[in-house]
C-alpha cells in the first residue's frame, strides 16, 4: 500500500538534513523555492522566536501565570505551517506550537489573548497559556493531557478518507507522547484503515527532565513506523530546508493515498520545560550550548546570506515589522478585557443543562452580594 | 408497527439514522462482519459498507478518540464498546477529549458522538462484563448519560442522542437486550433527555430507578399493589440530565422514597439523587431516601444474581421505608 | 520536630519509609533525577539509586499497572501521577487491576500500593491540572483514598498507606503544598484510616470538608466564630473508608451539616455524604444536608479561584442552613 | 544491551519451524532432548486438548456458564511450560492459556472449581470460566479486560530485575491485545527498564471476528519489537520443538540480562472466539480446514511416530490415563459445592471496610428471610 518516496528514505542510519553547519546546501537535488519563499521561511522562524519571547515576557512581568518556550523547535514547525495546505489540511497540535501556529496564519492577537484570558481568546479564557487553536485554520485546540490528541487525529484522518476529502492531518507531538498508551492506539488505528495522517514527533531528547534512554529502547524514534506499516523519516528538525521538503513529500504522499508516516524531527529546546521547571536539575548546560550552535535561524541565516538574501538592515527591518505586529496584537488582547466571570458556565453543553444554569445563578448570587 | 426486543430497536434505530444521515457512522469491536457481539449491528456493515461500519483494532481509547475526531470533522459517530467495563482503557479519551472538547475550544470544536455500551450484571460475566459505570460519567461535566430498559425508550433515545450536539453515553442494559419484546413504532419519533417515565401512578411511595434493575423494581411494585400499596414508579432513563422535576413532584408528594439502581453504592447517582432530595425537599420527606443499590465490591461471578438490587431486597427496603 | 510545608512533610515520609523497608519503591514521571515537578521526591534517588527511585516512560498506565506487578511480586511502590488529572489514561490499570486483584484471586495476589497525586485547583492550572476526582476511587471498590491538608497529617497518613495492604490513593491538594508551615514529629508515627480530624468543636453546625478546601472552611468557621456562632469542624482526610461514626455523632448533636469539597457536584463524594446523613439521621436534621461543592463544568482556567467554593459561597450557605 | 542468541534469528521472514509437515525434524541442529522429555511434549499436548474439550462439554451441558476453545494453541502453550522454571519464573497468562497451565502444574482440580466456581477455587468463584491463577506457580491470576495484564508484568520483571532474583517474566496474549495502549506502555516500559520480560502473543489472526488486517498496518506482529529495540522472533507455534527450542533460548538469553523480547507464536484457534460466538459470521470454513492440517499435535505425532516413540497402544493409554485423571478431578471439584454467597465480601480489602460488614449483614438478613 505504501509507494515509495520520490526522494527521501525512511529509516536512514542519520537524520537528513540540507543544510550543513555553515549554511551550505547539501541536497542532491536542485533547490526550486523562489527567493521570496525562502525569505519567507526566514520571517517566520524568527517571528516564531520573537513570539516565543513574549510569551516568557508576560509571564516573567506576572501578567500571564505560565509559559512554554519553544525556541530550537522552528525548523520543523515553520516548515509544517508551510507544507500543510493552509485551512483545508487539518493540524493537531501540541502546547510547543505556537510558532507554528502563528506561521499557519492563527491571529498573534488570538495567541496572545489565550494566554491572558481576555475576551479576545476564541477559547474564551477556558484553558492555560499554550493551548490554542483555531477552526477557521482546522487547527484542534490544544489539549494537556499528552498524546490525547492522537487518536482524535487518526479520527479525523478516517474522517477525511471516508469523505474523500482529498485532506491530510499533520499531527505533532513530544517524544514523551510516544510512551502513551493514546499514542499508540491512534496511531495503530490510523495505519490499520491507511488514514491521511502524517505524525510528526518533535524529539527534543527530553520529557521534562527525563531522558530518551529512560522512555524507550529503541534507537530513535522513526524506527517505531515499522510496527505499524509505515515509513519512519528520520529528520534534522533544526533544518527548516529539510524539514519543508521532507514534509511537502510525505504530505502529498499521503495525500495520494499512500497511507499514514511517521516523522521524527530532531530538534532541541534551549529553555526549561516550562516557567514552572530548571532544566539545571537535569541536563549540563554543556549540552544545551552543544545544541544551540545547530539553531535552525542560524543555520539558516548563513545559507541565505551565501545567497545574498539576508544582511543586517533586511533583519533589522524584520525584526521591527515583526515585534510592531506582536505589540500591536498584544495591546489589542489585552484591551479586550479579562473575560467575565458567569462565562464558566457556557460551552459545557451546546445549551445549558439545569445544573449549569442553577450553579450560574449561585454564583452570580455570590458576586452579586 | 413490529414487535422487537431491546437488542433489535437498537439495531433497527441505528440503521434507520443511517439511511437518514450519511454523517452517522458506526465503529467498534466486532460490529462489522459480526454485526457486534450482541448482534446490536447486525447487517449494518453489509447495508452500509465498511467506510460507515468500521471493525476497529481492540482499543477503546482508539475507539472513542477516533470517535471525538471524527465528529469534529463533520461526522456523527456511534462508537459501541463492547462491555461497559471496557470502556476504561479509553476512559482519558471520554473524559478529557469527549466531555472537554466543547468547553476548552470555546465551541469552536464540538463532538456530536454516541458511545453505545452494553451494561449491568446478571448474566454471569464476572466483574469485567457486569459493571453499571455511569456514576463515572456522571460525575465528568461535559457528557450526557442514558440509560435504557425499554425497547421503546431505545428507539426513541437512541434518535435523540445521535441527533444531540454533545457526547452522549447510552449504556444498554445486556441482561434486557432480549429479556422482553414490545411494540416500536415504525415511525420516526423521539425521546427528549431529561424525561422520567411514570411507569406505575400511586401516592404511597415513590420508586425511582433506571436501566438493569427495571424487572425486579417492576415485580416489587406488582407485589406492592397485591397487598394494596400503590407505588409511584419513575424510570429515569437519562441521568444527565436527569428529571428531578418529576422526582420532586413525586417525593413531596408521596413522602417516601426509595431509588433502585445496580451500580456500587458508594458516590453513586443513586447518592445523587438522594442527596438532592434531602437538600430540596426535607420537609416532605416521612422516612429517609432509602438506597437499594449493588455492593461495594468487585462484581463477583459465584453470586451474580444476588450482587444486585433483588426483589427481596427491595421489598425488605421498601418494608422500612412504608414502616418508618 | 521541624517546622515543614506539607510537600516537605511527604519528601521526609517517603525518605523515612525507603530507610525503613528496602521493598519501598518510588515510580513515576520526574521522581527522579528532577526530584518530581514539586519536589515531593526531592533528593531520593539521590539516597537510593535510580532502581528504588524510578524516572518512568510518560505513561501513567504504565506507572500504574508496573506498580501492581512491582506490588504482586513483593515490593511497595509508591506511584506519582503527576497530577491527578492524569490518572485518566491509566485509569483502567487503577479500576480493573490495582482494585480487583485481590479479589478476583482469592486473595491470592495483592497490591499493596500507593498511587499518590497532587490535586485539585487553585493554582491556574485549568482543566487539566486542577481537578479532583476522587469521586471515581470511592466508587471504586478495592481501593482506600486519603486526600490530606496539612503536613501532620501527610506523615501520618502516608505512612500509614505505605504499610497498608492493599492500594491507596493518597491525594495531595497542590495549591496547599507550600501555603502553610507546621511543625512535624521526627518520629514515626501513623494516623488510621477511617478517622475524621476535629479542626473545631461547636454545636451550631457541623462543617464536612478534606482537602484543597481547607483554607477556605476553616476561615469561614473564624468568621462565624467571630459571630458568636460555633461550628464543629470535621476534616475527613479519609475518604474510604470515612468516618461515618463522627459525621453522623456530629450531625446528630448540631442538626445542621453542610459539606464543602471542591469536586464536580453531581455523584461526588459530597452527595454521599449528604446522602448517608439523610438515610441514617434525618430525624436529627434541622436543616437540609447542604453540598458547597465545585461547579459541574470542567475546571475553566480564568475562574480558576471562583470554580471551588469561596469564603462567601461558604458563608451564604452557612446562613441558608442556620436561618432554616 | 541485547546479544545476539545462540541458535535463532529474529525477524525472519518465516515462521521458525524444526519440524515440517509430515513430521520431519529440519532443525539445522541436533535434537537433544530425550525419549521421555519428547514424549511428556506429547502428553501435555493431549491433555491440554483433553481439557479443553472437558471444558466445552462442561458449558454444553449447562454446567458452567462459558467457555473459550484453545484447541490449535497448544504448541506454543506447552512449550513454554516446559521451558520456564516452574514455581520460579512468573507467568501472565491470558484467558486461553488453561492447557498451559495444566501442563505447568495448576491441578485440574483448581481448573474445572474455577470453572463451576466451588469452594475448591483458590479464587473463591470470583470470575468467569477461563480465568484461572496460583500463587504457588507465580501464574497471576486472568483478568479478563485485554492487554490489562502487560503493565503488571512489566512490573513483575522490573522487581524481579531490581531485587536480582534471577526469575523471568513470561507474558502471554492474543494478537488482538497488541493494538491496546496498555500492551504498548507496559512493554515500552519493561524494555527501557531492559527488565528480565518474555512477550509471546499467540496470533491466531482474529480479535474475535477482526482480522489481523483491520488490527494493525504491520506485515506481522514480530517486527512490533523494533519500536522497543527488542528482537522479535517470528515462530511456528503449531511446531511444538520450534515453540520449545525458541521459547528456551529467548528466556535464558532474558535470564542472563540481554533485556526483554518479544515472540510472535503463529497458532490457530479452531474452534469460535467462544461459547457465545459463531465464527461463521467471519471466517470460511476452508480457512479453518487449512490451519487443522497443520495441527500441532498430529504433526507432533507423525514426528514422534517417525521415531518409534508413539503407537496407538500408547495413544490409547494416554487417553485413558488423561480422561481418568481428568474426570477424578472434576467430580472433587464438584464434590466441594458451590462458592458460599457471602462470600462476596471477602477480599475486597485484606479486612472488610464498614461498607462490607454492613451490606454483608443485609444480605444476611435477607438470606435469612
Ligand atoms: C497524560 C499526561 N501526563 C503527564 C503530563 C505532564 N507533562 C506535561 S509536559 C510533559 C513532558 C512532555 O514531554 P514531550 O512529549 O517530550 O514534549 P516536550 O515538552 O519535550 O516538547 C509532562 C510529563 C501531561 N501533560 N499529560
Ligand atoms: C479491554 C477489552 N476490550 C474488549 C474485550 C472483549 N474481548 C474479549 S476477547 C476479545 C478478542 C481478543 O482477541 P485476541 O487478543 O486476538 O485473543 P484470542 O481470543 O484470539 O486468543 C475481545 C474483543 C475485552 N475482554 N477487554
Ligand atoms: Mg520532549
Ligand atoms: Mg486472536
Amino acid at each position: 500500500m505504501i509507494k515509495d518516496t520520490q526522494r527521501f528514505k525512511p529509516f536512514t542510519r542519520d537524520p537528513i538534513a540540507l543544510v550543513n553547519e555553515h549554511g551550505e546546501w547539501i541536497g542532491s537535488f536542485d533547490l526550486d523555492l523562489d527567493d521570496d519563499q525562502l525569505r519567507t521561511l526566514y520571517r517566520d522562524m524568527v517571528a516564531a522566536r520573537l513570539l516565543d519571547e513574549r510569551l516568557l515576557l508576560l509571564q516573567r512581568s506576572g501578567k500571564s501565570s505560565f509559559a512554554m518556550e519553544a525556541a530550537g523547535h522552528e525548523g520543523i514547525q515553520i516548515a509544517i505551517a508551510h507544507t500543510v495546505k493552509r485551512g483545508f489540511d487539518w493540524l493537531f497540535p501540541y502546547y510547543r506550537d505556537h510558532g507554528m501556529l502563528l506561521a499557519l496564519g492563527v491571529p498573534a492577537l488570538e495567541i496572545f489573548a489565550e494566554t491572558l484570558a481576555t475576551k479576545a481568546d476564541p477559547a474564551k479564557g477556558r484553558q492555560m497559556p499554550n493551548h490554542p487553536g483555531s477552526k477557521k485554520l482546522n487547527a484542534f485546540t490544544v489539549a494537556s493531557p499528552i498524546a490525547s490528541h492522537i487518536p482524535p487525529a487518526a479520527g479525523a484522518a478516517i474522517s477525511a478518507k471516508i469523505q474523500n476529502t482529498g485532506q491530510v492531518v499533520v499531527t505533532t507531538f513530544g517524544d514523551g507522547a510516544t510512551s502513551e498508551g493514546d499514542w499508540h492506539a491512534g496511531v495503530n488505528f490510523a495505519a490499520a484503515q491507511g488514514a491521511p495522517a502524517v505524525f510528526v514527533v518533535e524529539n527534543n531528547r527530553y520529557a521534562i527532565s527525563v531522558d530518551l534512554q529512560k522512555q524507550t529502547g529503541s534507537e530513535n524514534l522513526a524506527v517505531k513506523a515499522k510496527a505499524y506499516g509505515m515509513p519512519g523519516y528520520y529528520l534534522d528538525g533544526m533544518d527548516v530546508l529539510a524539514s519543508y521538503y521532507v514534509m511537502q513529500e510525505v504530505i502529498e504522499r499521503t495525500r495520494v493515498g499512500a497511507g499514514p508516516a511517521l516523522v521524527e524531527a530532531v530538534v532541541y529546546r534551549y529553555g526549561p520545560h516550562s516557567s514552572a521547571d530548571d532544566d539545571r536539575l537535569y541536563r549540563p548546560k554543556e549540552e544545551v550550548e552543544h545544541w544551540k550552535q545547530r539553531d535552525p535561524i542560524e543555520r539558516y541565516r548563513k545559507f541565505l546570506a551565501g545567497r545574498s538574501l539576508w544582511d543586517e538592515a533586511w533583519e533589522a527591518e524584520l525584526r521591527e515589522e515583526i515585534g510592531t505586529e506582536l505589540a500591536r496584537a498584544l495591546e489589542e488582547a489585552e484591551a479586550a478585557g479579562p473575560v467575565p466571570e458567569v462565562w464558566m458556565f457556557d460551552d459545557v453543553y451546546a445549551e445549558p443543562l439545569w445544573p449549569q444554569v442553577e450553579q450560574r445563578r449561585l454564583l452570580e448570587e455570590e458576586l452579586g452580594a | 408497527m413490529a414487535t422487537m426486543t431491546l437488542v433489535q430497536a437498537i439495531a433497527r434505530t441505528l440503521d434507520e439514522e443511517m439511511a437518514r444521515d450519511d454523517a452517522v457512522v458506526v465503529l467498534g469491536e466486532d460490529v462489522g462482519k459480526r454485526g457486534g457481539v450482541f448482534l446490536a449491528t447486525e447487517g449494518l456493515q453489509q447495508k452500509y459498507g465498511p467506510d460507515r461500519v468500521i471493525d476497529t483494532p481492540l482499543s477503546e481509547a482508539a475507539i472513542i478518540g477516533a470517535a471525538v475526531g471524527m465528529a469534529a470533522h463533520g461526522l456523527r459517530p456511534v462508537a459501541e464498546i463492547q462491555f461497559a467495563d471496557y470502556v476504561f482503557p479509553g476512559f482519558d479519551q471520554l473524559v478529557s477529549q469527549a466531555a472537554k472538547l466543547r468547553y476548552r475550544s470555546g465551541a469552536q470544536f464540538t463532538a456530536p458522538m454516541v458511545v453505545r455500551m452494553p451494561s449491568g450484571g446478571g448474566v454471569k460475566g464476572g466483574h469485567h462484563h457486569s459493571q453499571s459505570p455511569e456514576a463515572h460519567f456522571v460525575h465528568t461535566a461535559g457528557l450526557k448519560v442514558v440509560v435504557v430498559s425499554t425497547p421503546y425508550d431505545a428507539k426513541g433515545l437512541l434518535k435523540t442522542a445521535i441527533r444531540d450536539d454533545d457526547p452522549v453515553v447510552f449504556m444498554e442494559p445486556k441482561r434486557l437486550y432480549r429479556a422482553v419484546k414490545e411494540e416500536v413504532p415504525d415511525e420516526d419519533y423521539t425521546i427528549p433527555l431529561g424525561q422520567a417515565a411514570v411507569r406505575r401512578e400511586g401516592d404511597d411511595l415513590t420508586l425511582i430507578y433506571y436501566g438493569t434493575v427495571a424487572p425486579e423494581v417492576l415485580q416489587a411494585a406488582d407485589e406492592l399493589e397485591k397487598v394494596g400499596i400503590r407505588p409511584h414508579v419513575l424510570d429515569l432513563r437519562s441521568l444527565m440530565p436527569w428529571d428531578k422535576e418529576a422526582v420532586l413532584e413525586a417525593v413531596s408528594r408521596t413522602g417516601r422514597v426509595m431509588i433502585v439502581a445496580d451500580a456500587p453504592r458508594h458516590a453513586s447517582f443513586a447518592s445523587e439523587v438522594a442527596a438532592t432530595i434531602a437538600e430540596e425537599v426535607l420537609d416532605q420527606l416521612e422516612a429517609p431516601p432509602v438506597r437499594v443499590t449493588g455492593f461495594d465490591t468487585p462484581y463477583p461471578y459465584a453470586q451474580d444474581k444476588l450482587y444486585m438490587p433483588t426483589v427481596t431486597r427491595i421489598l425488605n427496603a421498601t418494608k422500612k421505608v412504608l414502616d418508618y
